[in-house]
């Protein structure tokens, strides 16, 4: 007979402003096994911990029952809570009389009533509740960080310290992400490169940092601890070990093709380093573009004249590297722990018709402000406008596009754009104390450390002159562009001429995001981002054991915000590493071999082909569960007709109880 | 002289019956003959053969709580099960009167079963002899007969413009009375019963050719379903379990059969008929061997129903025969 | 569905539609009306005016009553949709309220108040198309005789024609190409600019004049600052205040626009081979003659 | 026609015992009322003589198979049954290669009780489209082609009564019901060691013998076959009390064509529609 | 139970999208009513049919299971072989008379917190509508 204890949570008055404690606790103490039942204002609280520990002791509880907020918020600390007072974590049971219950339902009676059902379902449960013991895994102590932005470098880096092996996987020629296309960094206007450069550097040369650029991600298996992957590394079509990255071959490349890192303000060569201070700092060839590739593809048949042969890299390359052989290649690499880190990418604007639709040279993307104004950007750092060439007077910045705006799907704010066009304001001026800026806005969002007085400053000293309001249309007029708005807080139309005008882009999840996520099986969000274990409690972990996120790739965040997740979920990856040894879940499933028939639908059920064959003393060939591959999903249960599986935490005698205690009662 | 009733008179007096008691009956429902309540006397099917399902339903339910405890504050209350209602089943053959007497054997020996009693004690039989045995019978090889009145408080013989009344037991004569019999010299045509099966000396046959592979044989064909069990006359092995609803616990008790897999698997998990011969065996052994050892007549009435609704034709009167061969066989070998 | 019917019967598909002309149609833009006309007529397009048509209800309607201005579309709608046949609508006016009413009728308790109201049994079983997408309409071949050559022509979409986008069904409600396309087939050069469908100040003409000559005006200049010689329209509001108000507009901005202002399907006449007078280019008020003349148009 | 067939099933019989290809073959032989078949098990090829092959042969003898896993065994089968041999194929329940199969074209098979034998052939025959033997090693008889899909009138007329009667009408099938499992024991798709119904935890069937029992009983035995029914119809014929439990089979056996277009038994190694699935399809439920 | 007039639903919530999707109902205090009494599963995929036909027989009035949407299956394909066991069951039990109307399966996302309100919502009106269940 156990011994059941139930212990019911005002949480202040979120629940016991709608719900009737007492009133469940009296119903409490009545129901069978339960020898001890009582109130907390808060149970979460140390002090309510506390009384169930005493509890345990005083009344030799030997389950529990905590009727208070989901599990999906603090059954691991109520977990921790009993395992303290020497109970088994696991013969502990949540009823959810909370968000399930007072928070949904006003009438008092009818939210008490169901609150005890709720206990009287958690109560027959957790007499059914079993003693459950991890088992024990190893793990590969390696790291997997995919992307090579600023989060995915520092994580790298942070992992590599504690002496751990990481792969950094980067799909790009170099490392250095949206960061390395910035100019300044927002409120203290350091040198984006500046600060950058050094930790690629420091990646490329850290003797646990394997950099793996040009290379993507394709297929994961095993489990936390155990993963198993395969990475694609792109051919370079040229050989790295021998390249010195001299520069001689993009220099008198002829395949001349607009640059993806200058956003199209520049060109690039067809063997090309995205940037001068990219890492690796050797080049890799653009298939698509490369005037030999052209040669080779060329046929007769669709006439015109024959390209020429070309290949002048391959015969100025003094270290011979280029190699034309080079294939794509798979490598599978096993690691501990993943850190997916895969950044964002701006929102494309030629949705805005009213903008111009992308019509209009002079209408760029900040984006593209950041590489005109970067010195090692295609104007060496001078502002000009891409259509002519002209210096800019008059620049106009329009907020949230693709931001807090439901027509175009994106009703989140980006976070990041009041700030960077604070800071364009303030560059622009530096750059040329004539220019004068316009600022169309929703609202300032300058929170953070020195957000606001840097947004301030923009309007105060830089004279920026800050428009509340939408732009409505945008036209070209002669050279420059008219910018028709509303100032809502004078509530007057605004015709502003400006040479230049720049959208203040939001940032959206990276391509395929989605399709990594469903390969790493955790989940995202309808824009593509990933979604943590828990918002506020677990930011950088996720749903599957073992693997991280971090930075933007998780929802828009600034830079010192990924760099600090970078160092989270770097953290969080060396905690798992560090250890010898793994505790397996044990709410998985487990077969009963005397009732297995061995029909095996539960092997061709199971997602995780966590369902192995074994035959018994007499003979029969049964089904046995891998523990480390099965992740508790119970398919097997259902499939199993002589009911031979069943899965902890969740059997069918458990829930059969929970349903029961309904009906029968 | 005999005393007579006639079609009327006897549904009028069952009429009465109605009133003040529960009367059980033959009755026709969809495509089955089965003894049910009956509302009124023309539910009743007077002239059907035997009914698809035996009688014991109304001495032994297929499920019939024993007790019910109760937590009443501190401590639990228990409160047995208690049968108030007089019965009165009308138109029981012999064959199935008999199953029933020779169920006292293994219900009322000391310990008494309680339940067994007090149906018995409230139930008055009103038996109806047979005018035609069906293919399948064999009752008079198992020492009943077609107006065998050994085992029910009345008998009723049809003849041609009525029934001859024969009130056997003080139940009867008390049911009786107030009606008003004739005085008849007419006398009940003897139907017989021509199916023979040689039971002379069965018991000693079956514990000759215990061990013969014959069982397992004939195991062979057997499903093991359970219907050779309830449909039978004189299999009373039951299961009992308990049932909570609303923190009240009932203790009930149901039919079980010895054919059904793990029927003797006992505490630790081992099971001493696991093979289907086995099983199979016992059903014979028991009817033919253990009971009349224990309690004098032979666990077979010969009502024939198991032959007519074993799905595979596991006929028991041909096993009879085959025991008897074999006995004989094994007989020889050992003298 | 009726065309189809139609096309089954003759082997040269020609099309039938009912009319509705509306009032401006009938007065102020007359010249729109008779062009449009001549150039169906042209173009084997046959143009049935409803009989008992009435008054659309234009913006006084729903700044007074939402009841009325989809009740007033709806006894049009109700007789096209008897007729079986497509409803041409050249003014801009009159088709975004026809079409809007259509929309809204699409919901079924709007459809029942409002058949309750006219007592009639109302469907939204009928298509309303602009007269712009009639004669825009690609399979139709245009038997130009005068290449609009040498002419350079800003197409002004006006705002009934582009928005609300989800009713209209415009090909780009910044950007619309319809009429930009149609001109290119006539022969002439469309002006590449940015204020096809910015407003023209229609709505406010009577109490904010000021405000119409300041749009009137921006529309005016940028166009003429393309280079265009004329601009196209397709709405009989945004033509008169393109038109009317140009003198005024020298005045207040101190600078000649003097851009002749005509409805496509005077352009369209021209190019088909119609004479300035048939066509009515004589009745605006910025004489557009010199400078067709000039282009050799006229 | 009959003789004939039982002749050949005779001799391959003995040919299959004497030269020690099976230790037992599984036939027909003629019971005790001397005019209706039933099952019949033959080790030596002296008995051979016993075998029979009639109308009458009901049984779906591939059940017995499942007692003979470790033997080699030859089994006669009808179109229908044979259906069961893929099923337990698939479901890994029985070897191949230890099994004979002895096909039979089926003749279609009349009503017959005990000592009752009618002319009128069993409802199954009505709807079976599957006469001759989907897997067989030797074939009685000669292949015939098989009408199209039958359609499903039993189940439409049940489905035209309103919920309520639908409701009343299996409570009072439940009444009748005594839980005996004949259906189960007699079903080539039931052979799980523990069945459900026995188990006593979970609980899924309460003790009582009892209509919400037997409804939970029935209703799961159903669904336990749901797309694994291949239509033999022997739970129904051997029911002593006589419940319509075609009825429930044949409505999944109807849907399960109409959604997932799946016949039970008709290959080895086609997936069973409750453990394989389509991401896109749609099945009209929370759609 | 189905004597009184409140109908008994039964909720089977998959844990990582429906009963997250519950909370979130809480979160954003979207109130529904009280009947529904809820199982919390890993996953759709977990809900036994014979748990369901289990809930019918002991006297429940109509059983609600929710998942994931197809596709976002914390489990990848859990609720693939639900939708494809709850399909057949609800005809099956229909055909026995427990209306379809009874059964309803429903994918709602963690962040479907006021849908999943708005389901049980219309689901009990439905039920009190519809009433008790008759026979069994």
């Amino acid at each position: 007979m156990s011994r059941i204890g139930v212990f019911v949570c005002h949480c202040g008055t979120n629940i016991g402003g709608v719900v009737d404690v007492p009133k469940v606790v009296e119903a409490a103490k009545q129901m069978p096994l339960v020898v001890f039942a009582d109130e907390n204002k808060y149970t979460c609280s140390e002090l309510g911990q506390a009384s169930i520990r005493n509890a345990i002791d005083e009344h030799r509880l030997d389950r529990v029952v905590v009727a208070a907020c989901s599990p999906r918020m603090h059954e691991n600390t109520f977990r921790r809570t009993v395992a303290a007072a020497g109970l088994n974590p696991y013969l502990l049971e949540i009823a959810n009389i909370r968000e399930h219950c007072s928070w949904v339902h006003s009438d008092h009676d009818e939210a008490t009533v169901k609150a005890i059902d709720h206990v009287q379902m958690a109560v027959a449960k957790v007499a059914r509740h079993e003693a459950l013991f991890p088992k024990t895994i190893g793990l590969t102590k390696r790291a997997l960080v995919i992307g090579g932005g600023v989060t995915g470098i520092q994580a790298a880096l942070d992992i590599a310290a504690t002496g751990h092996e990481v792969v950094l996987v980067e799909r790009e020629p170099s490392v250095g992400g949206r960061m390395a296309q910035l100019d300044k960094t927002f409120p203290t206007l350091d040198c984006s490169a500046c600060i950058l450069t050094p930790k690629m550097v420091d990646v490329a040369q850290h003797p646990n940092i394997t950099l793996l650029s040009y290379s993507e991600v394709k297929e994961v298996r095993g489990f936390v601890g155990n993963f198993e992957v395969d990475i694609l590394k792109k051919a370079k079509m040229v050989d790295h070990s021998k390249c010195t990255g001299c520069g001689t071959c993009w220099q008198k490349c002829p395949g001349k093709v607009s640059s993806e890192f200058d956003l199209g303000l520049g060109q690039r060569t067809a063997i090309y380093i995205p940037f001068a201070q990219a890492v690796p700092n050797k080049p890799v060839i653009d298939l698509e573009n490369c005037r030999y590739q052209t040669f080779l593809k060329w046929d007769e048949s669709q006439g015109g004249k024959k390209p020429p042969e070309c290949r002048i890299c391959e015969k100025i390359c003094p270290t011979k590297s280029i190699d034309w052989e080079q294939q794509d290649e798979i490598v599978t690499e096993k690691f501990g722990a993943i850190v997916v880190a895969t950044g964002f990418k701006t929102f494309d604007h030629s949705v805005y018709g009213e903008y111009g639709g992308g019509r209009y040279p002079d209408v760029i993307s900040s984006l593209q402000l950041e590489r005109l104004m970067s010195a090692a950007g295609p104007t060496e750092g001078e502002v000009v406008r891409p259509s002519d060439g002209a210096h800019v007077k008059n620049v106009v910045f329009v907020q949230c596009v693709g931001s807090r705006d439901d027509r175009v799907g994106r009703p989140y704010c980006s976070k990041v754009c009041c700030m960077y066009t604070a800071k364009h304001a303030i560059m622009l001026k530096e750059h040329d104390p004539d220019v004068q800026c316009y600022v169309f806005y929703i609202d300032v969002r300058a929170g953070g450390k020195d957000f606001e007085e840097f947004a301030r400053r923009a309007q105060d000293e830089s004279g920026a002159i800050y428009l509340r309001g939408r732009v409505s249309h945008i036209y070209q007029d002669g050279k420059n562009l008219k910018v028709l708005g509303e100032d809502s807080l004078i509530g007057r139309p605004v015709e502003i001429e400006a040479d230049l005008v720049v959208l203040a882009t939001g940032m959206e999840a990276s391509d395929n995001a989605d399709t990594l996520a469903q390969t790493l099986n955790i989940s995202y969000t309808i824009y593509n981002f990933l979604i943590e274990a828990h918002p506020k409690l677990r930011p950088v972990e996720t749903q599957t054991d073992g693997v991280f996120v971090a930075g933007s790739a998780v929802g828009p965040r600034d830079i010192p915000e990924c760099v600090a997740h970078g160092s989270a979920a770097a953290v969080k990856a060396v905690a798992l590493l560090s250890q010898d040894s793994l505790k397996s879940d044990p709410l998985t499933s487990i077969v009963d071999p005397m009732k297995c028939v061995g029909c095996f639908a539960c092997k061709v059920v199971c997602p995780f082909n966590a369902i192995e064959e074994q035959v018994t003393r007499d003979k029969r060939t049964v089904s046995s569960i891998n523990e480390n591959l099965c992740k508790g999903c119970g398919l097997c249960v259902v499939a199993c007709r002589p009911g031979a599986i069943n899965l902890r935490g969740f059997t069918s005698q458990q829930l059969l109880s929970e349903v029961l205690t309904l009906v029968r009662e | 002289m005999t005393k007579t009733l006639s079609k009327n008179e006897l549904e009028s007096w069952l009429g009465n019956i109605l009133k003040e008691r529960t009367l059980v009956a033959p009755r026709c429902v969809d495509d089955l003959t089965l003894f049910l309540p009956v509302a009124s006397v023309d539910e009743i099917a007077f002239d059907c053969g035997n009914t698809d399902l035996s009688p014991k339903d109304w001495f032994f339910p297929r499920t019939e709580a024993l007790f019910t405890a109760e937590h009443k504050d501190a401590d639990i209350e228990i409160t047995p099960a208690v049968i108030e209602q007089e019965t009165v089943i009308f138109g029981i053959r012999p064959c199935d009167a008999k199953g029933i007497a020779i169920l006292d054997g293994p219900y009322l020996a000391d310990p008494a079963d309680s339940l067994w009693a007090q149906h018995r004690a409230k139930t008055t039989m009103i038996g109806l002899s047979c005018s035609s045995p069906a293919p399948q019978c064999f009752c008079t090889s198992m020492g009943g007969a077609p107006f065998d009145s050994s085992s029910v408080d009345i008998l009723l013989t049809e003849v041609n413009d009525g029934y001859i009344v024969d009130a056997v037991t003080e139940k009867g004569e008390k049911l009786l009375q107030g009606v008003e019999l004739k005085e008849s010299d007419v006398s009940g045509s003897v139907p017989s019963c021509d199916t023979q099966v040689p039971a002379e000396g069965i018991t000693e046959a079956v514990k000759r050719a215990f061990d013969d592979p014959y069982w397992g044989r004939l195991a062979d064909r057997c499903l093991h379903c359970n219907i050779c069990a309830y449909v039978c006359p004189t299999c009373y092995c039951f299961d009992i379990r308990d049932r909570t609803e609303g923190g009240k616990i009932e203790r009930l008790r149901t039919w079980e059969s010895c054919q059904s897999k793990g029927f003797t698997k006992i505490a630790g998990g081992h099971d001493p008929r696991v093979d289907k011969g086995s099983r199979l065996r016992q059903r014979f052994c028991h009817k033919l061997l253990y009971f009349p050892e224990q309690f004098g007549p032979l666990g077979c009435v010969g009502c024939g129903r198991c032959v007519v609704s074993c799905p595979v034709n596991i006929d028991i009167r041909e096993i009879i025969s085959d025991v008897q061969e074999l006995g004989a066989k094994v007989g020889e070998g050992s003298s | 569905m009726v065309q189809a019917e139609s096309s089954s019967l003759e082997p040269v598909a020609k099309r039938v539609y009912s009319y509705y002309p509306g009032c401006s149609l009938h007065a102020s833009a007359k010249e729109f009306d008779v062009s449009a006309k001549l150039v169906c007529q042209k173009l084997g397009i046959e143009l049935r005016e409803l009989e008992d048509w009435i008054c659309c209800g234009a913006s006084a309607a729903h700044s007074t009553s939402h009841l009325l201005s989809l009740a007033l579309p709806a006894h049009t709608l109700k007789q096209a949709g008897e007729k079986g046949l497509p409803l041409a609508v050249p003014c801009a006016m009159c088709f975004s309220r026809l079409r809007i009413t259509l929309h809204e009728l699409k919901k079924k308790e709007t459809l029942d108040l409002v058949s309750r109201t006219l007592e009639k049994e109302l469907s939204t079983d009928v298509t309303v198309e602009s007269m712009l997408d009639v004669l825009a309409n690609e399979s139709i071949s245009l038997p130009v005789t005068k290449p609009l050559e040498r002419l350079k022509v800003a197409c002004y979409y006006g705002c009934l024609l582009a928005r609300p986008p989800e009713v209209i069904g415009c090909d780009d409600a910044e950007n619309p190409q319809t009429m930009d396309r149609l001109m290119g087939r006539l022969g002439a050069e469309v002006a590449d600019w940015g204020l096809k469908t910015s407003c023209c100040g229609a709505g406010v003409s009577f109490p904010r004049l000021d405000i119409v000559l300041k749009l009137s005006h921006r529309i005016l200049s940028l166009a003429r600052s393309t280079g265009a010689d004329c601009i196209a329209v397709a709405c009989p509001m945004c033509h008169a205040n393109l038109d009317m108000y140009q003198k005024d507009m020298t005045a207040k901005h101190k600078e000649k626009t003097n851009l002749p202002v005509l409805y496509f399907t005077q352009l369209m006449g021209l190019a088909l081979g119609f004479s300035p007078k048939e066509l009515h280019l004589d009745r605006h008020l910025t004489d557009p003659l010199p400078m067709l003349r000039e282009k050799g148009l006229a | 026609m009959a003789s004939d067939f039982t002749q050949q099933i005779r001799e391959k019989a003995r040919e299959l015992l004497e030269d020690g290809t099976v230790e037992c073959v599984i036939g027909y032989e003629t019971g005790s009322d001397g005019i209706s078949a039933r099952p019949a098990f033959i080790y030596n090829a002296a008995d051979v003589e016993r075998l029979v092959f009639d109308n009458t042969c009901t049984h779906n003898l591939v059940k017995y198979l499942l007692n003979k896993k470790a033997k080699s065994t030859a089994v006669v089968v009808k179109g229908c049954d044979s259906r069961a041999l893929n099923l337990l194929l698939s479901e890994r329940q029985i070897e191949r290669d230890k099994a004979f199969v002895v096909g039979v074209v089926c003749p279609g098979i009349v009503e017959s009780r005990w000592n009752e034998r009618s002319e009128q052939l069993q409802k199954r025959c009505d709807w079976c489209r599957q006469h001759t033997p989907v897997v067989s090693d030797f074939m009685v008889g000669d292949p015939v082609t098989e009408q199209p899909p039958a359609d499903f009138a039993d189940v439409a007329e049940e489905e035209a009564k309103t919920a309520e009667e639908r409701a009343a009408f299996w409570q009072q099938q439940a009444e009748r019901c005594i839980r005996c499992y004949a259906c189960r024991q007699a079903c080539p798709g039931c052979y799980c060691t523990d069945c459900f119904a026995e188990s006593l935890d979970p609980e899924w069937v309460g003790i009582r013998i009892a209509p919400a029992e037997s409804q939970m009983w029935n209703t799961i035995r159903a669904f336990h076959l749901a797309g694994r029914c291949i239509s033999c119809n022997e739970c129904e014929r051997v029911c002593p009390v006589n419940l319509p439990l075609s009825l429930l089979n044949r409505k999944l056996e109807q849907k399960v064509l109409e959604l997932f277009d799946y016949r039970a038994g008709m290959s080895e190694d086609a997936p069973a529609p409750l453990i394989t699935f389509k991401k896109d399809e749609k099945l009209g439920i929370a759609e | 139970m189905s004597e009184n007039s409140a109908p008994l639903i039964i909720g089977f919530l998959c844990n990582w999208c429906s009963y997250a999707g519950a909370d979130m109902a809480g979160t954003s205090r979207a109130a529904y009513p009280s009947n529904i009494r809820i199982l919390r599963v890993p996953c759709s995929g977990r809900v036994d049919p014979m748990m369901i036909v289990k809930c019918f027989q002991e006297g429940a009035d109509a059983v609600l299971v929710a998942g994931c949407h197809p596709g976002d299956c914390h489990y990848n394909e859990g609720n693939y072989y639900g939708r494809r066991r709850f399909a057949l069951l609800r005809e099956l039990l229909d055909f026995m008379g427990v209306e379809r109307e009874r059964f309803r399966v429903e994918w709602v996302s963690a962040s479907e917190g006021k849908r999943f309100a708005k389901i049980v919502t219309d689901f009990t009106n439905e039920m009190t509508k519809m009433g008790p269940r008759k026979a069994s």
